[in-house]
């Protein structure tokens, strides 16, 4: 290691040990929150949007309606109203549901899967919409059920045109985690501002915790990079 | 059963915005026929093609398929609908069609795309699909090509893809648009003689083309389409030899 | 004329900085930091700041010192440079009316959840004697705090003496629990490093203004205790 | 109607700073993710290059983070370099950043990255025939993108600038920490101060809302425009 | 100036992958030259074309407009690409092409898209584009059709309406990649005769076809491309009725 570094290192009372496992338990938390909060969503998603095209509006007003305030308002006043409101409605503390609301963890993802559903929708919506005509044409020439051309057809192309905006989808969602620490729950961001707090000492903190979401993106640009290149292989030449 | 005619349309309309592109179509077939469609660009080829297996809906008249008329309803926005979507894709697996713009799957390979409507609608086992897909890809001459993505293929390779695709589907009833336009004559022999093959083993189809060597010497029933309308029907001896109609005196006019 | 300072406040944060009916910036730190720059004959600027760009700003110039309860600590004062302190508070216990644990009995508070605003002097305390006794829930603000002590998520809170009072006492079935602790070296004004000739005429202000009952003055207005250092 | 408590003509300037920023933002935004789009399509390696590290340098840092470093650390660079130049050279050179238009620049820079990887997306699924046909008939590079990659590109873009725009909107808030005083600062305010948590946030939702719907009925009508000519598909 | 040949290609070589598709085609013409290409599907004709007006980068070769010949560099890849892209651009509007996708823009009616490169390449004055193109649209029999956008036309359309977009360029050499695909006997003969008004006219032709009568009456060089070799060149005499090679006899043998 290059000596000013070590120096640094010596010298410095932001980066000790305890600050960094600070550090790593917000990663982790981060880390669960978003994944399972976009695996959910993007369950979620994928029939939403598929509802969304619908020609009838009784089939894709509802989601409209969904995707309307889910996207139109801020995750902070989603997170806040699901996490303080859910605790004030009387007699909730009694029910079943109170064990699972009471810990901030599950109101969190709750929040957060219905909002990255949200924004995931539109983007389905926009791709599949977007299924070259002949294609679906073909597939319900050969006789294919709705849900078959779906399946087979629709949703593979539609797939393709998806995954750079979806991509977006997914590092707005990492960025947005940080938010989770307004309900007590100490991710990345929250161990930055504690570490900010304590020591008065922003830059240090904050450019640390950018470091560590800058690796997070890259794992994520890396992923959907390789991605993009298996779906897409049908557009490059091909050898004999 | 062999009695029953695999294919009827009565009297098929259709009319896009103001634009009455087919003005009563009727056509009969019998097992083993091949109608040829001919016509000049714009007749309504293609749109009766796609009417017969409801890509789009026919403003009015009957289709029945094999004895069994297909049912339709009108929406609230008083259109014309199929009533029974099930009934739909029943008579769609029951025929297949080549496009003229082929329409292959671009995220499939070309084999991919041959067993994908057998696997998937027919229910036939993958591994005796491919098999099947790999005879017909030979039967076309496209074989060594099968693991190419459409986009990788020349025009021709690309149509012949997409005849793989209907053959394999082994259906009654085959709507072909086209089938052999990207083709050098060498291949257009070739093909024609796959197809004729397939009418000798007693299966339907309705050819739109431009080959009036095939329109004559291989079909049983000739149609002649003019602005939507059929000016000249019947065998391809009354068609071709004593055509009635002007326009399809002009038609035949050896030109160039 | 004497020199040009500008203090940053984060509002509200009452009873020390808020706005007043009339949206006029006011509480115990604006009166008394009004009173220091009549003393220090200087032109003060007051600017409202939110926390997260408290310190950069700081750094970066944006003002010269920042008088928003910002409590002594060691670790901090290697960043910032602090004036003497000019108040303390201690930390209160408040918890709902059917609380009935002494919260200095260790082995009575284990398992209870205890809420506490994050980075405040409170939250290093109950970190310190109470970690790994309680579970311990921070909070950005204090009315998030209470509502989770609303809804039953937490047994107790530990905030501020004043705070405590504003936000839990007024509302209806909450109290006291607990004598109030006295908790780090006070809160004092922060300043950059380098700007030690500053903090020596603060320090020269603040002292005069305990001394004549300028301070008592302003601090009998707010508080019905003493909070001077 | 539900009682502000005083705190209306705030909360209405609030949103009148909150709405400059947000069409400012999405302006930069949109050329810059232009701009990086094409370079990231084009066959220079140094545009490639540059534009690949944009996107993953400004979508990989958060934007609370890019917000202090653009503003206070701008300022304390240049504060630096002013001491420096007046110590040693005595030249008095000095520059404040401006919170609106920092505010504007680091929102802008950060949602030009994501625009980019929208639109790069909805640059690959033009069909490759369409634009085959631009280039044979001798269309500059320039003349193809705008007459024919644009319109092409837009309705497969439009979900994806939709939902940045909807996230640039709510980032906006941001702006706070450099001390501007948007509508949910009021907002925010206002709750502390009426130990209210919930009341001040009914009409920051309503102002979102009403400019989602504005925006989704705009977008609806350039969704007609772009698909012209197209058969839209249905799931 | 008329002495110049407007089109030389020397030794060209595509290679997709590792796949040789084009193993050194050389081809040059005067003015007024009508070449016909023809060979059997995959055998490289499209790709041919596309390399002449660089939609493909040629492997090795040299391409020679007008005798301006193409400059090419080696990018850090090792990959072949066009030095100066200006000068590509300045080629292209010279040539001009009907591809065999027809790739209209779907965006633009039928209309638009034939005035769009003449008004914004060549810079012809909106009002004369627009009189140039509808007398072209009348040419090739879709005047009524001006206002439709692609997706609304048969197929037989839709190619008529890219041979007008690039007739309507007036350029000096035209490329054609089976540009009577889609069409009826009929309308193929009128294609086929404005085209060879165009040759009198004195503007060059490569047409990849599969009308042997096109090829033999009105080209005055005839291609005859294996596997992406040239197997037969020269007169239409010489190739069709005094054909050297095996395969091309074959590819001429009566069928069907
Ligand atoms: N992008 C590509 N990647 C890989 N191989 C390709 C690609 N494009 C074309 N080929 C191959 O190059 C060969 C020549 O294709 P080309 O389109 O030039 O044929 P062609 O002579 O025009 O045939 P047709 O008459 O069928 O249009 C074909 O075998 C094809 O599979
Ligand atoms: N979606 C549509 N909207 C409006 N008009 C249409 C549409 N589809 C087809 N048409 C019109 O219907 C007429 C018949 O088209 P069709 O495709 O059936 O012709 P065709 O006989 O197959 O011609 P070709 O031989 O050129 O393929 C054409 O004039 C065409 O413009
Ligand atoms: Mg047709
Ligand atoms: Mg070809």
């Amino acid at each position: 290691m290059p000596d000013f570094i070590t120096a640094w290192l010596d010298q410095n009372d932001v980066f000790t040990t305890m600050t960094m496992l600070e550090y790593w338990n917000g990663l982790v938390q981060t880390v669960q929150l978003v994944f399972l909060s976009l695996i959910i969503g993007l369950l979620v998603a994928v029939p939403l949007a598929i509802l969304r095209t619908n020609r009838r509006w009784w089939v894709s007003g509802p989601v409209w309606v969904y995707t309307y305030l889910f996207r139109g308002t801020p995750l902070l006043i989603q997170l806040y109203i699901i996490y303080y409101g859910l605790a004030q409605i009387p007699g909730i503390q009694e029910t079943f549901w109170w064990s699972i609301f009471r810990e901030p963890f599950y109101p969190a993802l709750l929040a957060f899967t219905l909002n990255t559903a949200a924004y995931t929708t539109e983007i389905f919506r926009g791709a599949i919409a977007a299924t070259p005509q002949g294609e679906i044409e073909a597939a319900k020439a050969y006789g294919m059920s709705w849900f078959l051309r779906l399946r087979r057809i629709v949703l593979p192309s539609a797939a393709r045109r998806a995954v750079q905006a979806y991509s977006n989808e997914v590092i707005f969602m990492l960025h947005a985690s940080a938010i989770a620490s307004v309900v007590t729950i100490v991710d990345l961001t929250g161990a930055a501002r504690n570490i900010y707090s304590r020591f008065y000492a922003p830059f240090e903190a904050f450019i640390g915790v950018a470091l560590i979401y800058m690796a997070l993106t890259f794992l994520l640009v890396f992923a959907f990079r390789k991605l993009e290149n298996h779906l897409l292989r049908h557009q490059r030449p091909a050898g004999g | 059963m062999a009695d029953v005619a695999p294919l009827i349309c009565r009297d098929i309309h259709k009319t896009f915005d103001q634009n009455e592109v087919l003005k009563g179509i009727s056509l009969e077939t019998r097992k083993g026929d091949v109608v040829s469609l001919i016509g000049s660009s714009g007749s309504g080829k293609s749109t009766f093609l796609r009417c017969i297996n409801l890509l789009e809906t026919p403003t009015s008249g009957d289709i029945i398929v094999h004895g069994d008329p297909i049912r339709f309803k009108t929406d609230r926005k008083g259109e014309r609908i199929p009533a029974d979507n099930r009934q739909v894709e029943q008579i769609r697996a029951r025929l297949s069609m080549v496009f003229q713009g082929f329409n292959l799957w671009s995220h499939m390979t070309v084999l991919e795309n041959v067993i994908e409507a057998p696997v998937h609608v027919l229910k036939v086992p993958r591994k005796e699909a491919i098999e099947r897909a790999e005879a017909y890809l030979h039967k076309v001459g496209i074989y060594e090509r099968k693991d190419y993505y459409p986009a990788q293929m020349s025009g021709g390779q690309q149509q012949r893809a997409a005849i793989a695709r209907a053959l394999a589907m082994e259906p009654e009833v085959m709507l072909f648009d086209e089938p052999t336009s990207a083709l050098d004559p060498e291949l257009v022999g070739e093909v024609l003689k796959v197809m004729q093959g397939l009418a000798e083993e007693g299966r339907t189809m309705i050819v739109v083309t431009h080959e009036m060597a095939f329109a004559r010497d291989v079909s049983s029933q000739v149609l002649f389409l003019h602005q939507g309308v059929i000016e000249e029907q019947g065998s391809p001896e009354k068609v071709f030899d004593h055509p009635e109609s002007e326009r399809m005196q002009q038609f035949l006019a050896p030109r160039f | 004329d004497g020199r040009d300072i500008r203090i940053a406040f984060d509002v509200p944060y009452e009873p020390f900085e808020y706005r007043d009916d009339d949206g006029n910036l006011t509480g115990f730190e604006v009166e008394l930091a009004e009173a220091m720059c009549e003393e220090m004959n200087a032109n003060c600027e007051f600017v409202i700041q939110a926390w997260d760009g408290m310190i950069p700003g700081l750094l970066a110039r944006k003002f010269d010192a920042i008088m928003s309860s910002m409590s002594i600590t060691e670790e901090r004062a290697e960043r910032v440079l602090f004036s003497e302190p000019y108040y303390i508070t201690p930390g209160g216990w408040f918890g709902p009316e059917d609380f009935d644990t002494d919260v200095t009995d260790m082995d009575a508070m284990e398992g209870k959840t205890v809420g506490v605003q994050r980075g405040t002097t409170m939250d290093t305390y109950v970190t310190d004697e109470l970690g790994g006794i309680v579970s311990i829930k921070r909070y950005t603000t204090a009315d998030d705090m209470v509502l989770d002590l609303e809804g039953q998520r937490l047994d107790v809170v530990f905030v501020d003496y004043p705070v405590g009072e504003q936000t839990v006492l007024s509302k209806d079935g909450f109290k006291e629990v607990g004598e109030p602790v006295k908790l780090g070296e006070g809160v004092g004004v922060a300043m950059r490093k380098r700007d030690k000739d500053l903090a020596e005429e603060i320090n020269a202000a603040l002292e005069t203004l305990k001394n004549d009952g300028t301070y008592d003055a302003i601090m009998d207005k707010y508080f019905s205790y003493d909070i001077k250092m | 109607m539900i009682d502000l408590k005083g705190y209306g003509p705030q909360l209405a300037e609030g949103a009148v700073v909150t709405i400059e920023l947000a069409f400012l933002s999405l302006l930069l935004a949109l050329f810059l993710g232009l701009t990086g789009a094409a370079a990231k399509l084009s066959a220079s390696r140094v545009a490639r290059g540059i534009a690949t590290t944009y996107t993953t340098i400004v979508r990989g840092v958060p934007d609370l983070v890019m917000m202090l470093l653009f503003y206070y650390g701008g300022q304390v660079l240049v504060n630096g370099i002013s001491d420096l130049l007046y110590e040693h050279y005595e030249i008095d050179w000095f520059f404040q950043f401006d919170p609106f238009i920092s505010g504007v620049l680091t929102i802008g820079l950060i949602f030009g990255a994501y625009m980019a990887e929208t639109f790069r997306g909805a640059f690959l699924a033009v069909e490759a025939g369409q634009i085959e046909a631009a280039r044979a008939y001798g269309f500059t590079r320039w003349h193809t993108f705008r007459r024919v990659m644009v319109p092409q590109m837009l309705r497969h873009a439009l979900p994806g600038i939709g939902n940045n725009w909807q996230v640039l909107l709510k980032t906006t808030a941001l702006v706070s920490i450099i001390g501007l005083t948007d509508m949910v600062r009021v907002a925010e305010e206002a709750a502390k101060a009426e130990r209210s948590p919930f009341l001040f946030f009914i009409p920051v939702a309503a102002v979102y809302l009403a400019l989602t719907a504005v925006t989704e009925l705009f977008i609806k009508w350039l969704n007609r425009r772009a698909n012209v000519g197209v058969v839209q598909g249905e799931g």
